[in-house]
């Protein structure tokens, strides 16, 4: 099958629902002339014009804001967040109103929307520029929260994304961007809530979302040779969450590690656990363990940047304490 | 600027219709028989009312906190509303939202909404929504002096004027923000100022002057539809009663004297004076139309009463499609 | 001694501290001639006047943002957001400016300042005005976040907050201002990072915070005449946190129930879970039993608000599945 | 207005070490050297120096994340600066911040900042302390013609001017915000326009004629420091360079001739030419004072190159006091 980037399937999966349907569009900073910070909109302002891929005045509150009144006017609003760091100058609107509207108005009318941005420690641009706090939507009941971690996902979940009627968040990693994998060219979809078991395995399973995946595979891959057996599941959605998967896994493996780059506390990784610590608790014999970014912001220099992100060394610190 | 007849009468009626649903609300709240965050408009009934006489069906409503007027105004009808407020499943949001979030979509009202200014940005985005559609809709929106503060006013009309949304921005001024005064919230004598930060056009009118408002919202409407883009329309008004239906009207923050000249503009008394001495209307007229709101009122809450609750189970509901 | 409400007690620590240090100062809505929603900041404005009471604009985005600057000018100001729900419009300025500027500066400045603001569901108040969503503030390193319980831990804790020179979010409930209990008239800090065992017990520990520890006290007494012994310990500060004190009633009890009154999903209950489904698994006996409130928003209707908010119910189901 | 031939040359010498320092972040970038995100001012210098001449050691900066200029006029060193750039513990900010985070709080520059806007409001609260306190400094705050469509800047002059805080607003309008042109980002001609929107002072100057941005500013201070409140400058210039150090300038978005026209303006020459026809300086003085800023460059780079890097045991410094 063909090979394509993450980036080009985020690309392909826009281009393709803006052709079948009128009425999705896309708004944000530099998305138009400049195709978006990491080309995933290249060349449709081009294709489409002004209307369809509107570059916004630097204003984060009215990108959303007015995305989900576009939504209320029928439309399909595909904005952007240029980094998921700016989301914070928006988050009124994502937790008050995007999240809120179709339950306050007691299921009057439908918010669909996709707000894509971009996430993950990279290249050295500081505590402002290198966040992954999709936790606070996660935490956010209302949104659905997508973090895919290969080309094949990307594209299938931002399709299953742009279809469905309520909001979502579609998280993409800036260290994924040029990555490369398999991608049909024809349209699919992937259902969320439904995990993938990237790697099967016997002797434990580690629980990993967007470029820890592959540090998980890699380092997988690796302790094969030792005679480890790891079996590596990605939830691909946060929200739904498919625990039924993981529970499976666990059931197997009996050891668990969650692996993801949001921040420890209160993070995604101390999520799992506590599902898992609450509903398998018996099928486990030993602890849980977080491999996430430190209780820290990301500095700037690189040998701290490159302290701060979680890796492939953190995972086998992790492994050491339950192996 | 000429006026039908019909029309004033209609003015009259709706600013009634208003008038009383606020004052039985009230009432309701004082003894207990429904509950959380209630915000009256008694004395700003001119805003909504002649603001939106200008719109058509179609047209879409973008209501603040303080928004049972323009809710009603825009064809919002008693017994939902009611019911709403109550928290019972017949309500237009089935008691998930009560006064804060009340929404009618089927007539395009997309809600009041409990974040100060939270409403314009989304209203920027219906009005693209138009321009993309290509229709001849148009939205209004209500915030008040306090909302033309918060960061959703600035980017939300910057984005509006940008993208020539047809929407109407109304300032209910009614020189509060709860207890700050419009001395410690701007330096501005008319808001309307503020349009000139945007490029667009802006005026400022006596709120409690429903013909006043009736045709500065005309012109702007025109403007509007014209595709020329968002309007600024600052109506300057008063709240006669306490932010809340919890608060006391006499609360220490505002000068009694203040709030004295204000009950004596009452935007009701001065349409209905008019309409007399014009002889377009009689009292009896009035007091008719007075007993009939009443009863209907009496209808809806009894309706609202006999309504069931929702279930302690359907917690979830309407949490995604 | 002598009894005071949890308002009163915040009171009087802030008059006090703005007595004894002329740099402490109040900015927010309506906290001046008003008083604040909750009475808090009653009467200072008459004794303090506007330059230290300081009514501002409807401007959460300046109210932070100012207080910010303030704070970098040499004051120590306490900025109030009247309600938690209304943080998300000035998430930017608590979560990239903030929490970071000491640390992106390198230390080189101080950042001395209390916000405080209000939580909890109560009266009625619907999605927006009923939210805890202080687990964003947990997943934001840089801030000290702080839950107190009783008008004693609200005192000794904002006499603590306002003399610390970190930035401290400083959470007050709305279901406890009214509440009452013994507190000094002198003057007292209750350090951070230290939990307070309220109850001592030997079957069971429950970390419990805000109104909750309330809830597990009722409950806990009423279980004593079961026989069943329950440990009730409120962190009082979720950071720091002090793991210490209940990984020795985990010890002691091997059964845990956290409860918190955040959204389930990274919220604070499942953060204490996984720290010690990570570090004290081999003490546990039990599942640990998290008690929020559910994936789902404040409903404005009674029954569905009495139903949404977690108490002794919800405990007591809690309790049900580990004994 | 008369300014000394001392201060003239001192402009020229201050625009021309941020010119120097600009080209070399940016030859160290392309190299490989440094890293991170770097967003170079050249072309816009004269708004800095022009400004911040007007200021005393113990005012206040606050900038963006253009902010290497800014800086650098307030008295930023190039070898802590350029320390930092290169993530050692001798920067300023310890290597912790970069480019978009430098501070230098002794001199009272409180910081670059990557949010765009973001110190806005940052500043109306720096220039509340000042009122205070009592003290008679002020603040200094930039930011771009982007930033000047974020909440965050609405809501800090609307702060500044309520609280007649200290602070002069510069917006630095470049035309451009990364790729998105001033057309699609506001509909106004002269952005300082907006200062009636917060009934302040606003005024529009060539900003890149150094002088005339320094009379503008001057007059902007005596404002101030008579004690009313905020005052908006828009200085109109050009960012010559791509939006970042690894955005080529020639990126499509912008039209060729429209960078070759700004080119055309340098705020550098403009004031070099004034200089050498009133006979101020001599072009020998001017390559020496070249060749003089490259030295010290150098030093700095060798400085930088020398210094330590962090441990990554210290990877949690400075997190809490
Ligand atoms: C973002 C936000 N901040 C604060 C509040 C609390 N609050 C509710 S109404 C109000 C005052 C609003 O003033 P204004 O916009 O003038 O409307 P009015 O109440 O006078 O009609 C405040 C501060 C809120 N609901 N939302
Ligand atoms: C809140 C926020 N949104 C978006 C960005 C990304 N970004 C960085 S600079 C920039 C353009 C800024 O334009 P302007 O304020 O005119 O400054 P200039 O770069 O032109 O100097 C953008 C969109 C950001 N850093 N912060
Ligand atoms: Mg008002
Ligand atoms: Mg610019």
């Amino acid at each position: 099958m063909r090979t394509i980037t993450y980036s080009e399937a985020i690309h392909e999966s826009i281009d393709y629902n803006m052709e079948k349907d009128e009425t999705v569009f896309n708004l944000g900073e530099d998305i138009g002339v400049l195709g978006g910070g990491f080309r995933a909109t290249h060349d449709l302002y081009e294709k489409y014009g002004r209307k369809r891929v509107l570059d916004t005045p630097l204003s984060e509150i009215a990108i959303v804001g007015a995305a989900i009144g576009a939504a209320l006017g029928g439309l399909r609003p595909i904005p952007e967040i240029m980094y998921i760091d700016f989301t914070p100058g928006c988050m009124d609107m994502i937790v008050n109103q995007m999240a809120k509207i179709h339950f306050m108005f007691g299921g009057q009318i439908k918010v669909p929307m996709v707000l894509r941005t971009v996430c993950g420690a990279a290249g050295y641009n500081a505590a402002q520029h290198s966040q992954s706090m999709y936790p606070f939507f996660v935490h956010t009941p209302g949104l659905i929260v997508v973090t895919p971690s290969t080309p094949y996902d990307a594209k299938g979940l931002l399709n299953t994304s742009i279809a469905d009627d309520n909001p979502v968040i579609f998280m993409e990693h800036k260290r994924l961007y040029t990555s490369k994998g398999e991608v049909p060219e024809e349209f699919y979809t992937i259902p969320f809530g439904k995990a993938d078991v990237k790697r099967e395995g016997d002797d434990l399973t580690i629980v990993a979302t967007h470029a820890l995946v592959h540090d998980a595979l890699a380092l997988a891959e690796e302790m094969e040779k030792e005679g480890t057996s790891i079996e590596v599941i990605d939830p691909r959605t946060l929200v739904p969450f498919d625990k039924e998967t993981i529970f499976k896994s666990v059931e197997k493996t009996n050891k668990l590690i969650v692996a993801d780059e949001s921040i420890l506390s209160c993070g995604m990784a101390s999520e799992i656990s506590a599902i898992v610590a609450e509903e398998m608790f018996d099928y486990l014999d030993k602890p849980i363990i977080r491999v996430a970014s430190p209780n820290c912001h990301c500095p700037f220099s690189m040998p701290l940047e490159d302290a701060y992100i979680p890796g492939k060394e953190e995972l086998k610190e992790a492994i050491a304490k339950v192996l | 600027m000429k006026i039908s007849n019909d029309d004033k009468i209609k003015m009259l009626w709706e600013m009634m219709r208003i008038r009383q649903f606020e004052e039985r609300a009230g009432e309701l709240y004082v003894a207990g028989i429904i509950t959380g965050a209630l915000h009256a408009s008694n004395g700003q009934e001119a805003v909504p009312v002649g603001v939106i006489m200008n719109l058509k069906e179609d047209d879409y409503l973008q209501s603040s906190h303080r928004g049972h007027g323009h809710v009603l105004a825009k064809g919002g009808e008693f017994k939902p509303m009611m019911a709403e407020l109550f928290g019972k499943i017949t309500g237009y949001c089935k008691g998930r939202g009560g006064s804060m979030h009340f929404a009618y979509v089927e007539k395009n009202i997309l809600g009041t909404n409990g974040i100060v200014g939270g409403g314009i940005p989304i209203a920027a985005g219906v009005g693209y929504s138009i321009v993309y559609k290509g229709t001849n809709q148009m939205v209004a929106c209500f915030l008040g002096d306090g909302a033309a503060n918060t960061g959703a006013f600035h980017e939300g009309i910057n984005f509006a004027a940008v993208v020539n949304a047809p929407v109407l921005f109304v300032i209910e001024n009614n020189q509060w923000a709860i207890s700050v005064p419009r001395k410690w919230s701007d330096r501005l004598v008319d808001l309307s100022k503020r349009a000139a930060a945007y490029g667009i056009l802006g005026e400022t009118v006596d709120g409690n002057d429903v013909l006043a408002v009736y045709e500065a919202a005309n012109k702007a409407v025109k403007e509007i539809r014209a595709g020329n883009g968002p309007v600024l329309l600052e109506c300057k008004t008063y709240r006669w009663k306490g932010h809340h239906a919890g608060e006391p009207a006499s609360l220490q923050y505002r000068d009694p004297k203040e709030v004295e000249a204000w009950l004596k503009k009452c935007p009701i008394k001065k349409l209905e004076k008019a309409l007399l001495e014009e002889k377009i209307i009689s009292e009896a007229e009035i007091e008719e139309m007075t007993k009939k709101i009443e009863q209907e009122l009496d209808e809806a809450v009894e309706f609202a009463k006999k309504s069931p609750l929702p279930e302690a189970a359907s917690l979830h509901d309407h949490l995604y499609v």
